[in-house]
């Protein structure tokens, strides 16, 4: 594939990065209007700002590997392939969700696309992507299994259990972390003693980079690296994804604990804008072509809320299904 | 003077901070972000960073840190975001609080008070929707309170901070809400007994917590049917108070127990089992529960509603309750 | 074939390891060790390092990496040492093994088998002898099982193998040295049902796990009282076979649970209720229950054998049963 | 103090030193009898080859200062100033023992020398130091808490939350961790991915040395220096203390996971007897002084034994006692 010396990277690669990017903002932007419609409920966390790392990370990955994440997962869920009907309906709590409508935007779930979930408890995910990880190693299959997770997860003593079993055990695990400086009120350096999370690593003898998550191409650059490295059977990586969440932490954060200039001056690094520039520089992508993309992308987002919409709730009576396996139900 | 359970809540928390050196708060998000549901919102600013403390993502550590810190004279209310969390950090509470003053043969006793929200009915789903309050009830050597009133959300936590021993207050999210009048002068309350919210001779129906205001109304609703029942608020499930429900049970000869926990090995079973034990004579039908499907909690509302006990599910069961033995 | 507990369960680990690929062990000290128990002594000689993997002392972390393996097409067992540690995985336990399937609207069941030796009676103190088999049995999502006697050493283990969802297997730790006659053709049992252990029609005995030997002896020595006592064994605590020990109550009309965890809060109260909602009318007195005292453990003998449910305890409890109503 | 040069210390405070690591060695050794007799019962984990760590740390502790500990703590119970009275009865679960009875060998208690326990969940000792310590910081207390755990501890996430709220905080603990290469029958290296301990103190920019452990001089200048370093207010340290466990994990371990040849070479290095060839060498020790003290040790340990014998039960009736505090009782 040809690379453009600017852009480094292929112009179509490109524009399908910025495709990828744009899919999640948008896709976002339309459930915090719906949050206010009170059409989804309960706790929405959007990643707005942070779409360049789950964008470039999850590109390098194939069919056969696995995804576990967080509670701020709905680009994730999209990137890896879950069709944003299906995660707007879950959104919805519809029984055409991708969770069937049990889990909400916390815990999309989706089989086909190995996509372990959507976990809410800080740190939670981490144990199970080092087993996914284990079983694939005991199976002497070679994949990956990317773990998502925030800066405040690394002070969550499962973080250190899980990266030690890792690397002792030299699974397939690429420890992303997500690094948006804050974990919901709480800045890392109230958080952390050391805030150069890649030391973290260093511990664990686990090879990690600092990477800039504002620049969708250097994630994706960086993620190949690891995951190569990976596959190679060097044992677990850790990559800190330098970002920032634009948006309140959940649609209840009143934001009472950063200056709205430091929102705004990240916000002049808003990865799609850069990006955007970036090809527009390139020469890469026209006027035209971006307002394409752009109803393009409306257009997916519009059949998922119609999707959603249309989509049934689950009947009262079935409340206690999935307790226990349908074979296995008492 | 009007107000809500938060603001009592945070009065009670001033209060404390205000009349005993000793008391800190700690907890994630209790400082800048204000609280997760804002009960300690200004109090950063009043108390300064020391006595208010933001942690980080470490629930073990800092719940652990709490029980140091009394161990060493402190009095810390330790905020465990929400019980869900809690779990993290259950080594600490049932391994140490509860049993470092029995192993040092009453030497280290652990004066800290835990304070987490409890409960579902917000559509946060089954890792954010737990109702344990009753479960940690079956720990020795902790005291566990469920405020359900604005008296109790202002008046518990001194009262806890007083004791010399691990209490964990329990406060449903649901009615954080909650607004009403309260007394001027407000204070302490007592946190050894319950309560007979309404008083009636028909049927008990016993409960606590976030489904106390559930409970009243089917009172209310059962009371236009001609059906007189009394409602006790347990307030403290670790002792229990045994003495208010079984006089309770004697009187009216029909209990129901509800519970928004999951049913099986719950905190109702528990009251059924000592009913029967102690007043079995008194009882004209058997102890009825009606407690939370035990299911983890799906999202959408009409499930979620349908997995916990609400007014007409409690209506039906009193009714049922008495009407076959009436 | 004569052998003990200890072998039975060594025995089914083994089998299930050679039937089944998917199949492997993980925790502290399962490998090199042998067994904290000694339950896997041998093992790792016999399956190698990946098959039979000792763990660093990070409970959280493993227990949730058998999840995830599970999740992803293995069938471990994951050995936790104790009862006791396993509070450091309960986070682990609760919001994802009993909670993935039905998050994830069926998509991902969670085929784990973790196993854990509970109890107390060997002087370990308050930290280390545990019985919290009752207290998880609260949780949906999970199976509790309580093998009590060498055929269900022997023969649970592939049962909760085969089953779709989690299953957790309580040991009680003064089962181990157990020793009898098992079948030399002993294989897979149900993990379905509660079992009479011994038939009677004066009072029904419900126990489970370790109380099991106890409850027997008493039972024999109700006998010699010409009190003729039917002792059901759970088996399962979660689900319960609620129509098993229904049925031994509407027989004997007189029932006394036996369980070594806390009274208060615990699975006995459970099962009172449960009696008490189904076949009250047949009940000539109240339930009794013979539970472990409300306390942390003491570490001297004759405290600890004060605080745990033994012979004498539940024979006295049978006879004023039986005897008052008589 | 005059300071022998070939000795590193004082004569008369390396006596000092000796006698202690004496005391300790040889009332666990009758300890091991007395759990032969099953007059000891329960969980019996001895400390023997270890002695010059507890031995060295505890040494550099003013009165003021608090100490956690794990269940292999009855060392660190002596040296602290619990009577070895106290501490026999304890074992014996007599009702004058330092935890009345109530919590036997892995649960000593002290309240009049700050001696917080005998932990023994590995790992669960570490969040109460911190707490201490944080008391003694918020009251404007210049005191220290050591903290001692093993190197299986190092995996448990309650260390690695509870170093970093250390860290961050700048709080006074000294953190103790005595690396005697084996978690029951695990060893190091099929626990840690970074066996380097030193290293996972500089995740959260905590200074850490490794210490030889077998050397008790060496283990009280290290730690001198420590707690000169907190006291100034330089928040917590880290010291890995080398040191090997020469009997078996508890009573009950059949020693199948190391050569017999590992630990013949270890006992090479038996830190008492090293110390005494130093004392001797520095003629800083006579055959007499080594005889008297001895007897003086058997002598201290004999009237322990007496102690516990003559000790009573605690009363059936008392069984509930100390689950609620007195005044509260319920
Ligand atoms: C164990 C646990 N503690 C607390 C919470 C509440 N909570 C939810 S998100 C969050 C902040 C997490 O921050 P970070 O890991 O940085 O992720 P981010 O939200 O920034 O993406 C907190 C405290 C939780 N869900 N789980
Ligand atoms: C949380 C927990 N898991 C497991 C155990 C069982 N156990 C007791 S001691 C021990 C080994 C601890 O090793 P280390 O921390 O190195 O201390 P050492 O015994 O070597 O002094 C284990 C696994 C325990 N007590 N607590
Ligand atoms: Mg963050
Ligand atoms: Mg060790």
């Amino acid at each position: 594939m040809s690379v453009s010396s600017e852009l480094g990277v292929d112009p179509k690669h490109g524009i399908h990065l910025l495709r990828q990017m744009l899919r999640v903002r948008r896709f976002e932007e339309k459930c915090v209007e719906l949050y206010s419609a009170e059409k989804i409920r309960g706790f929405l966390h959007v990643y707005i700002g942070e779409e360049a790392v789950a964008t470039g990370v999850l590109e390098t990955l194939d069919r056969e590997d696995s995804v576990v994440t967080t509670y701020r997962e709905h680009g994730h869920a999209l990137l890896r392939g879950v069709s944003a009907e299906k995660v707007m309906a879950e959104m919805y709590g519809k029984v055409d969700g991708c969770s069937r409508g049990r889990g909400g935007s916390m815990h999309l779930f989706d089989r086909a696309t190995r996509f372990f979930g959507g976990n809410a408890i800080v740190g939670g995910g981490i144990p199970l992507a080092v087993g996914v990880a284990l079983a694939d190693k005991l199976r002497g299959d070679n994949h990956v299994t990317a773990c998502f997770f925030g800066d405040g997860a690394v002070a969550e003593g499962e973080f250190h259990e899980s990266i030690n079993l890792a690397a002792l055990w030299k699974l397939p695990v690429l420890f992303c972390c997500e690094n948006n400086l804050y974990a919901m009120g709480t800045a890392i350096e109230r958080a952390q003693s050391q805030t150069d999370l890649a030391l973290k690593a260093a511990g664990y003898g686990v090879p990690s980079w600092p990477v800039d998550g504002m620049d969708v191409v250097a994630v994706e650059n960086a993620a190949r690296r690891a995951v190569e490295a990976i596959k190679a059977g060097g044992g677990p990586y850790f990559l800190e994804l330098r970002t920032y969440r634009f948006r309140a932490h959940s649609m209840f954060d009143p934001e009472l604990y950063r200056d709205k200039g430091e929102v705004k001056e990240w916000m002049k690094r808003d990865p799609i804008t850069l990006f955007t520039e970036q090809l527009r520089a390139a020469e890469a992508i026209s006027h035209e072509n971006l307002t394409a993309l752009e109803r393009e992308v409306a257009d997916e987002v519009a059949r998922a809320v119609a999707f959603a919409e249309a989509s049934t709730d689950e009947p009262i009576e079935q409340l206690t299904r999935f307790v226990y396996s349908e074979a296995n139900a008492s | 003077m009007k107000t809500t359970y938060r603001e009592a809540m945070r009065a009670a928390i001033r209060d404390a901070m205000q009349r005993d050196d000793r008391v800190f708060v700690m907890g994630e998000d209790v400082g800048r972000y204000g609280g997760c549901y804002a009960v300690t919102m200004g109090l950063l600013k009043e108390f300064g960073p020391e006595r208010i403390r933001d942690t980080p993502l470490s629930e073990s550590a800092f719940v652990g840190a709490g029980i140091g810190a009394a161990l060493n004279g402190m009095r810390p209310i330790v905020e465990v975001m929400t019980v869900n969390f809690s779990l993290l950090a259950l080594d600490q509470i049932m391994n140490n609080a509860a049993t470092l003053l029995h192993m040092s043969g009453g030497q280290f006793n652990v004066p800290i008070v835990i304070r987490m929200t409890t409960g579902a009915g917000r559509q946060v789903a089954a890792q954010h929707s737990h109702s344990l309050e009753g479960w940690y009830a079956h720990i020795p050597g902790l005291r566990i309170v469920t405020p359900a009133t604005l008296e109790d959300a202002r008046g518990m936590l001194w009262t806890a901070l007083v004791d010399p021993d691990p209490v964990l207050i329990f406060e449903n999210g649901t009615l954080y809400n909650t607004s009403g009048e309260l007394a001027d002068d407000a204070g302490a309350v007592d946190i050894d007994y319950a309560q007979v919210r309404r008083e009636g001779d028909a049927v008990s129906l016993i409960t606590y917590g976030g489904a106390l205001p559930a409970t009243l109304r089917a009172a209310e609703e059962l009371a236009a049917d001609g059906i007189d029942a009394e409602v006790v608020d347990l307030r403290t499930l670790r002792p229990l108070d045994e003495q208010t429900f079984l006089a309770s049970a004697r009187k009216t000869h029909h209990v129901v127990v509800v519970d928004e926990g999951w049913r099986s090995g719950g905190i109702s079973g528990e009251i059924s089992a000592r009913i029967a034990e102690n007043a079995l004579y008194d009882l004209d039908a058997p102890v009825a529960r009606v407690c939370g499907a035990e299911v983890p909690m799906p999202y959408p509302r009409h499930l979620e509603q349908a997995a916990i006990p609400n007014t007409s599910r409690i209506v039906t069961a009193a009714r049922e309750l008495v009407g076959v033995h009436a």
